[in-house]
């Protein structure tokens, strides 16, 4: 564990204490810190990915730090468990700036609680960097001036994974979505990608959001003989729709095709059930040989993590910190105006290769993999998956400002 | 609508009958609990997520998963017994909140016991080999599996059906689930009897659970959202119902099957809507007494 | 003719197959004690519930004041002018004595103001007051009904009932399960209740009555059997072959 | 437990002590927020309170009625550009008019049964604003209910400020503390109790007890509505969550911890609740085995209630 999480929790140990007495909470950290929050879920089911998001944003801090931080005042990362509910996260936001006076706020996993956070973030004027998908975001009337986005959009990834299947796998598509943002704004992104190639849409199904039964849809998507199934969803309901679309006997005639294959969602259910699915992800620690920032994130990371890898998720966590940290840097102030200024059009190549702030949205215009679940010829046990192209990072690729409703 | 044909409403049924078993088990070990013992059981999502990773530690330490069809019900059921000896027996005659609030509370640490065993992210269960695939049922291929939890619920309705109507242990279930008072004027050692009717409640769940789990794995929180629906169930069949459970259970298996081949965004809502109706048109439930706990 | 305050035109009730009480005719003469009587199971009871609205008669109708009341809910018996004591005690067992009857005195006057403070309204404490001395139970109004004496539950029940000013009294069984001593004390009562209203008692015991009721109706196997003076029930051959020797060798 | 002469004397200085308190209470909190949190969903468990403690009726679907007055007011204000006040009194009337609707279907139904109905009702409830995106914002939740300043008495107030939003709060849940006390005490108050301790012999009385019912739900609605809209005023946001039965699980099981027909204990339940949550989450990712363990020692050893408890300690 890194010195400045140690320093946080005896902090945080202390904030707790304090309260136990009914003593009023007036702890305050140096002025001269500067202080970023960070809420993810890490309670429920994606407590794995979160913790691996902490883990690496604490190696942007320390890099930072090591760096010699802005002019001497150094960085420290407030983490916050926002337990997957939009709820709580604003009510942590709310801790976040009005009790620990935080300048920056990064963080998030799901939807709803990003645009929680941004919510109470913009009201503020508090500088807030996304490191989960949503297209809505990026877009008017929830974006603002202090919004950013580090993560894709699903729009992007839907695009990039559509463009290669529908080009590699056939033209006759079934799409099943996640009945929520998640999975219609994937699917907008995969009809908008297959509408030029012509594509054929036999169905497009929905479920329910967490189902666990996915039996009543598939008798009915085998009957379609489609070249592609899409699942647009998302941790345990992609792997238990994967699960039982195996079962069903789907994958001999259909290949399946999902907009985000999860590093830890494929570690943790096994080599089988994921075996031939095609996705995209926005990083995979296999891409670092050939590209250097990668290289030097991973081994930083096994360095602070005996020697693990990094997963997709967690990468987002140290992007969307360091993000922030250039900016600051760049600007040579914590001032959000300033920061914002900094940040918009900031070039950088921090994990994956070249990305870029677009100044209209703050949207990071950056890189997608396509990526396939590996069976066998695996060198360790992080290697799990093949990169069967990238997908560069180009404007084009993302909805236009215009679109988003942006001037 | 794409797609839609006679065979696959008639694999459908089937898909809702393979689903309803599942709820059949739950709900008839709640509706037990809810009759003899007049305990709510919200705990009772949380067996049947153990009764899955129970499971897992078994087959993990050398168990096939026909041996687990028999132990994790006995492991699982044991937990039951010692919540019950230590925990709820200590609360009956307070009414229904006491037990309802107890076992609440009982959810939320036996969730966290297994996150912290087993993780936050969920495992993967894999299908016994001899039930991998599909079979020809006339109509078109079902997978196996599914209409093996068909057949396991019925052989345990049947076991559970040979225990109660011929043991001398079930007469006094039957007669404590169509009245509590009996029992206990009877002079019937009750204490003894109250927990093996935890036991076999919470074995049942834990039955589901280790059922299910070869279909969607197993996650600490699979447990959470199944126990609205197998309270949707024992409500719609009538709480202390047995009959009414498995009728009820099959019915609602079909109806989500049904609604989610014609109108699947209804599916879940088609399960409230469903008890909705069925309450404001007969209020116990199917076979349930009427203004019993009221 | 006599005034006829409540009348019963062949009212029967069935609880599923089981006819529980065959048409039942019968008239109930304003100012008199009336009781039923009957044998275990003559349907003593059933008459009671449906005449006091607790059940709504399979057949038949209910005639009161001269307005059919057949089928009218509960709650508004209250305000018809008819008012009546359970077999089993039924009070408000958690509340004081005072406070159980002046919610009852309170029925005519409040039903859904939530804004005024109930201790303004004094008047309903003195009404109710009254009501507590008039079945003697004023130094007893502090304490919590569950807590008081079962002969005193049943005095307080009867306060309750007498809360609405009712015409007609229904009591059922009021002795129920009494002392000796007990049971005096309620039959004096109910005489004096008796001199100011209309009452109806339905008692198993018959002795009981016999000596306080202007008239009395015996049920038998769900059937009205005989009707008439105290006098004319005891030279009755039938009631006689059937209750009386029924209970009395 | 309790000094009975220090009772006594708070006893009669309620008005004045809790008044105290509420100014008080946010200086003894971890972070105001949380104050604020606990003063809403004290609120909103009073509401339910109202029903269970007061009149017997468990219901499992309070989730509906809260939701209702949070995404009434939100709705008011994003999307017909609402004044503040009109959100809150929208969402106080939503309350009612969700409790309404639920409340002339459920009535009829007793113990158990009434439960489930109401948790059948409020899931409609929750699905059919999942459904409606456009009004709602779907799965998203409900966002940009921002306000940042309100008019009142011919000044404008900071509401950003999170020790004048907590003041703003407290007023209202102050209001509806005195609202609900008068309540209690009015004639309507003795038929609450009436109903709740003898149906038939308030049926003889002369008290209609289904309408009762109905109306303590609507009444228990608009307490619920008032916690709903000042939630999404505070959170700035309403999520899809608000709706969900879990949310009307979390009431049930701060209303018991609390002390259930108590009039404090609703309060003492939530504050506990939430303080216990935040407190342990700071430490472990394992605070729902503390929650857990906290509530079955509290069963087994307060069933009272922590207030409950405390009440009972000094009556002895």
């Amino acid at each position: 564990m890194s010195h400045a999480m140690t320093a946080q929790i005896s902090r945080r140990t202390l904030l707790a204490a304090s309260s136990v007495l009914a003593m009023p909470a007036i702890v305050r950290a140096q002025d001269s810190t500067i202080k970023i929050g960070f809420p993810v879920p890490l309670t429920g089911p994606y407590g794995t990915e979160a913790k691996d998001q902490v883990a690496c944003a604490q190696i942007a801090i320390a890099e930072f730090n090591e760096a010699g931080g802005l002019g001497g005042r150094k960085a420290e990362l407030l983490v916050r468990d926002d337990k997957l509910d939009p709820g709580e996260a604003a009510t942590r936001t709310l801790e976040l700036i009005e009790n620990d006076r935080v300048s920056f706020i990064a963080g998030s996993l799901s939807a709803s609680v990003q645009l929680a956070i941004n919510n109470v973030a913009k009201q503020r004027g508090i500088l807030f960097n996304s490191i989960s998908q949503s297209d809505q975001i990026v877009a008017l009337p929830d974006w603002s001036k202090t919004t950013f986005h580090e993560a894709m959009t699903p729009y992007l990834t839907a695009g990039a994974v559509g463009r290669y299947a529908f080009k590699n796998f056939g033209k006759k598509v079934v799409f099943l979505r996640a009945d929520y943002a998640y999975g219609n704004e994937m699917i907008d992104g995969f009809k908008a990608a297959g509408a030029p190639m012509g594509i054929e849409v036999l169905a497009d199904l929905r479920h329910p959001l967490g189902t666990t039964d996915y039996s009543t849809l598939l008798p009915r998507i085998q009957s379609l003989k489609p070249d592609i199934l899409v699942l647009a969803n998302f941790g345990r309901d992609q792997q238990i729709s994967i699960k039982q679309a195996t079962d069903f006997g789907l994958k001999k005639t259909t290949k399946i095709v999902a907009p985000i294959l999860l590093y830890t969602s494929r570690l943790a259910a096994g080599a089988q059930a994921f075996e031939g699915v095609i996705g995209g992800t926005s990083y995979y620690w296999g891409i670092e040989a050939n590209t250097p920032s990668a290289k030097a994130f991973n081994d930083k990371y096994r360095k602070a993590n005996e020697n693990r890898v990094p997963s997709d998720y967690g990468a987002l966590g140290y992007a969307g910190v360091r993000s922030i940290l250039a900016g600051v840097t760049r600007a040579g102030s914590t001032d959000t105006a300033k920061v914002v200024a900094a940040m918009e059009g900031l070039k950088y190549d921090s994990y994956k290769g070249a990305q870029e702030i677009r100044s209209c949205d703050h949207q990071s215009v950056q890189s997608v993999f396509i990526i396939e679940s590996k069976s066998k010829d695996m060198a360790n046990q992080y290697d799990v998956f093949n990169v069967l192209a990238t997908d560069a990072a180009n404007a084009e690729n993302l909805r236009s400002c215009k679109d988003e409703g942006h001037a | 609508m794409e797609g839609l044909s006679l065979d696959l409403v008639v694999l459908q049924l089937f898909t809702g009958l393979a689903l309803g078993a599942i709820y059949v088990l739950l709900a008839l070990g709640m509706s037990l609990l809810f009759g003899m013992l007049t305990v709510v059981n919200f705990a009772h999502g949380a067996f049947y997520m153990l009764g899955a990773y129970v499971g897992i530690m078994l087959l993990g330490v050398g168990f096939n998963f026909w041996l687990c069809l028999l132990f994790v019900p006995l492991v699982v059921g044991s937990v039951g017994l010692l919540c019950e000896r230590f925990l709820i027996r200590r609360l009956y005659g307070r009414g229904i909140d006491y037990p309802l609030l107890l076992t609440f509370g009982l959810s939320y640490i036996m969730v966290e016991c297994v996150r912290i065993v087993f993780g936050t992210t969920g495992l993967q269960f894999d299908t016994p080999d001899a039930l991998v695939g599909a079979t020809d049922i006339g109509i078109g291929y079902f997978p196996t599996y599914r209409l093996f939890v068909i057949a396991v619920t019925f052989v345990v309705l049947g076991l559970l059906w040979l225990f109660l109507e011929r043991t001398p242990y079930g007469l006094i279930i039957r007669a404590g689930a169509r009245d509590p008072q009996i029992v206990r004027i009877l002079g019937i050692d009750v204490a003894r009897v109250w927990l093996v009717v935890f036991g076999i409640g919470t074995g049942l769940a834990a039955l589901a659970g280790l059922l299910a789990a070869p279909l969607q794995g197993a996650s600490p929180e699979m447990g959470n959202s199944i126990l609205a629906e197998a309270f949707v169930v024992t409500v719609v069949g009538g709480m202390g119902s047995l009959v009414g459970a498995v009728i009820a259970g099959l019915l609602v298996g079909v109806v989500v099957a049904m609604t989610s081949l014609l109108a699947p965004e209804m599916a879940q809502v088609s399960i409230f809507a469903l008890m909705a109706v069925v309450l404001l048109i007969r209020p116990q439930g199917f076979f349930g007494r009427a203004g019993l706990m009221s | 003719m006599t005034d006829v305050i409540l009348r019963t035109e062949a009212v029967g009730k069935n609880f599923g197959k089981f006819r529980a009480l065959g048409g039942v005719s019968a008239s109930f003469p304003r100012g008199a004690l009336t009781s039923i009587i009957g044998p275990n199971g003559a349907g003593k009871s059933t008459y009671f519930n449906l005449i006091s609205g607790a059940f709504a008669p399979s057949s038949g109708k209910i005639v009161f004041e001269g307005r059919d009341i057949t089928g009218t809910a509960q709650h508004h018996y209250a305000k018809l002018g008819i008012a009546k004591s359970f077999q089993i005690t039924t009070v408000f067992p958690q509340i004081t004595t005072l406070e159980n009857v002046r919610i009852a005195v309170q029925a005519l006057v409040s039903r859904y103001n939530v804004w005024r403070p109930r201790a303004a309204m004094a008047e309903l404490v003195e009404t109710a007051g009254a009501l507590l001395n008039t079945v003697g139970l004023w130094d007893r109004r502090e304490r919590i009904a569950g807590t008081l004496a079962h002969g005193e539950q049943r005095a307080l029940e009867i306060a309750m009932a007498l809360a609405s000013r009712p015409r007609l009294l229904l009591l059922d069984e009021p002795t129920a399960g009494m002392s000796p001593e007990e049971t005096r004390s309620m039959m004096d009562l109910i005489v004096k209740l008796a001199g100011e209203r209309t009452v109806i008692l339905v008692e198993h015991k018959m002795k009981l009555v016999m000596g306080i009721s202007d008239r009395l109706l015996v049920l038998h196997h769900g059937e009205l059997l005989a009707e008439g003076t105290p006098d004319e029930i005891r030279r009755d051959e039938t009631v006689k072959r059937v209750y009386l020797g029924q209970r009395e060798h | 437990m309790l000094p009975p002469n220090f009772v006594a004397t708070c006893k009669r200085h309620r008005v004045v002590l809790s008044i105290a308190f509420l100014i008080v209470f946010p200086l003894l909190m971890p972070f105001k927020a949380i104050a604020v949190n606990i003063l809403i969903y004290g609120l909103f468990a009073l509401g339910f309170n109202l029903m269970f403690g007061t009149l017997g009726l468990l219901s499992f679907g309070h989730a509906a009625l809260f939701g209702a007055g949070a995404y009434a007011c939100g709705i008011a204000i994003v999307h017909f550009g609402a004044p503040w006040w009109a959100g809150i009194l929208g969402g106080t009337l939503g309350g009612m008019a969700i409790a309404a609707l639920i409340g002339a279907l459920a009535i009829r139904t007793r113990g158990i049964y009434f439960a489930m109905v109401t948790l059948a009702l409020s899931q409609c409830v929750y699905f059919l604003a999942y459904q409606a995106t456009a009004w709602t914002g779907g799965e998203n939740g409900l966002r940009g209910v921002e306000l940042s300043r309100i008019a009142a008495f011919g000044h404008s107030i900071n509401f950003v400020d999170p020790l004048t939003r907590y003041y703003v709060v407290a007023f209202f849940v102050a209001l509806a503390l005195f609202i609900l006390s008068r309540i209690l005490a009015s004639p309507f108050g003795a038929v609450l109790e009436a109903v709740r301790e003898n149906e038939a012999r308030a049926r003889a009385c002369g008290y209609d007890v289904r309408a009762t019912r109905f109306m303590a739900f609507v009444i228990s609605g608009g307490f619920c509505g008032l916690a709903g809209a000042l939630q999404a005023l505070h959170l700035s946001i309403v999520p899809i969550e608000t709706l969900y039965y879990q949310t009307s699980g979390l009431v049930v099981m701060m209303a018991l911890l609390g002390g259930m027909g108590t009039f404090f204990g609703p309060f003492v339940g939530a504050g506990v609740f939430l303080l216990l949550e935040n407190l342990v989450s700071l430490w472990t990712v394992h605070w729902q085995l503390f929650v857990g363990a906290a509530f079955v020692a509290c069963v087994l050893f307060f069933p009272r209630g922590i207030w409950g408890t405390l009440l009972m300690g000094r009556a002895k």
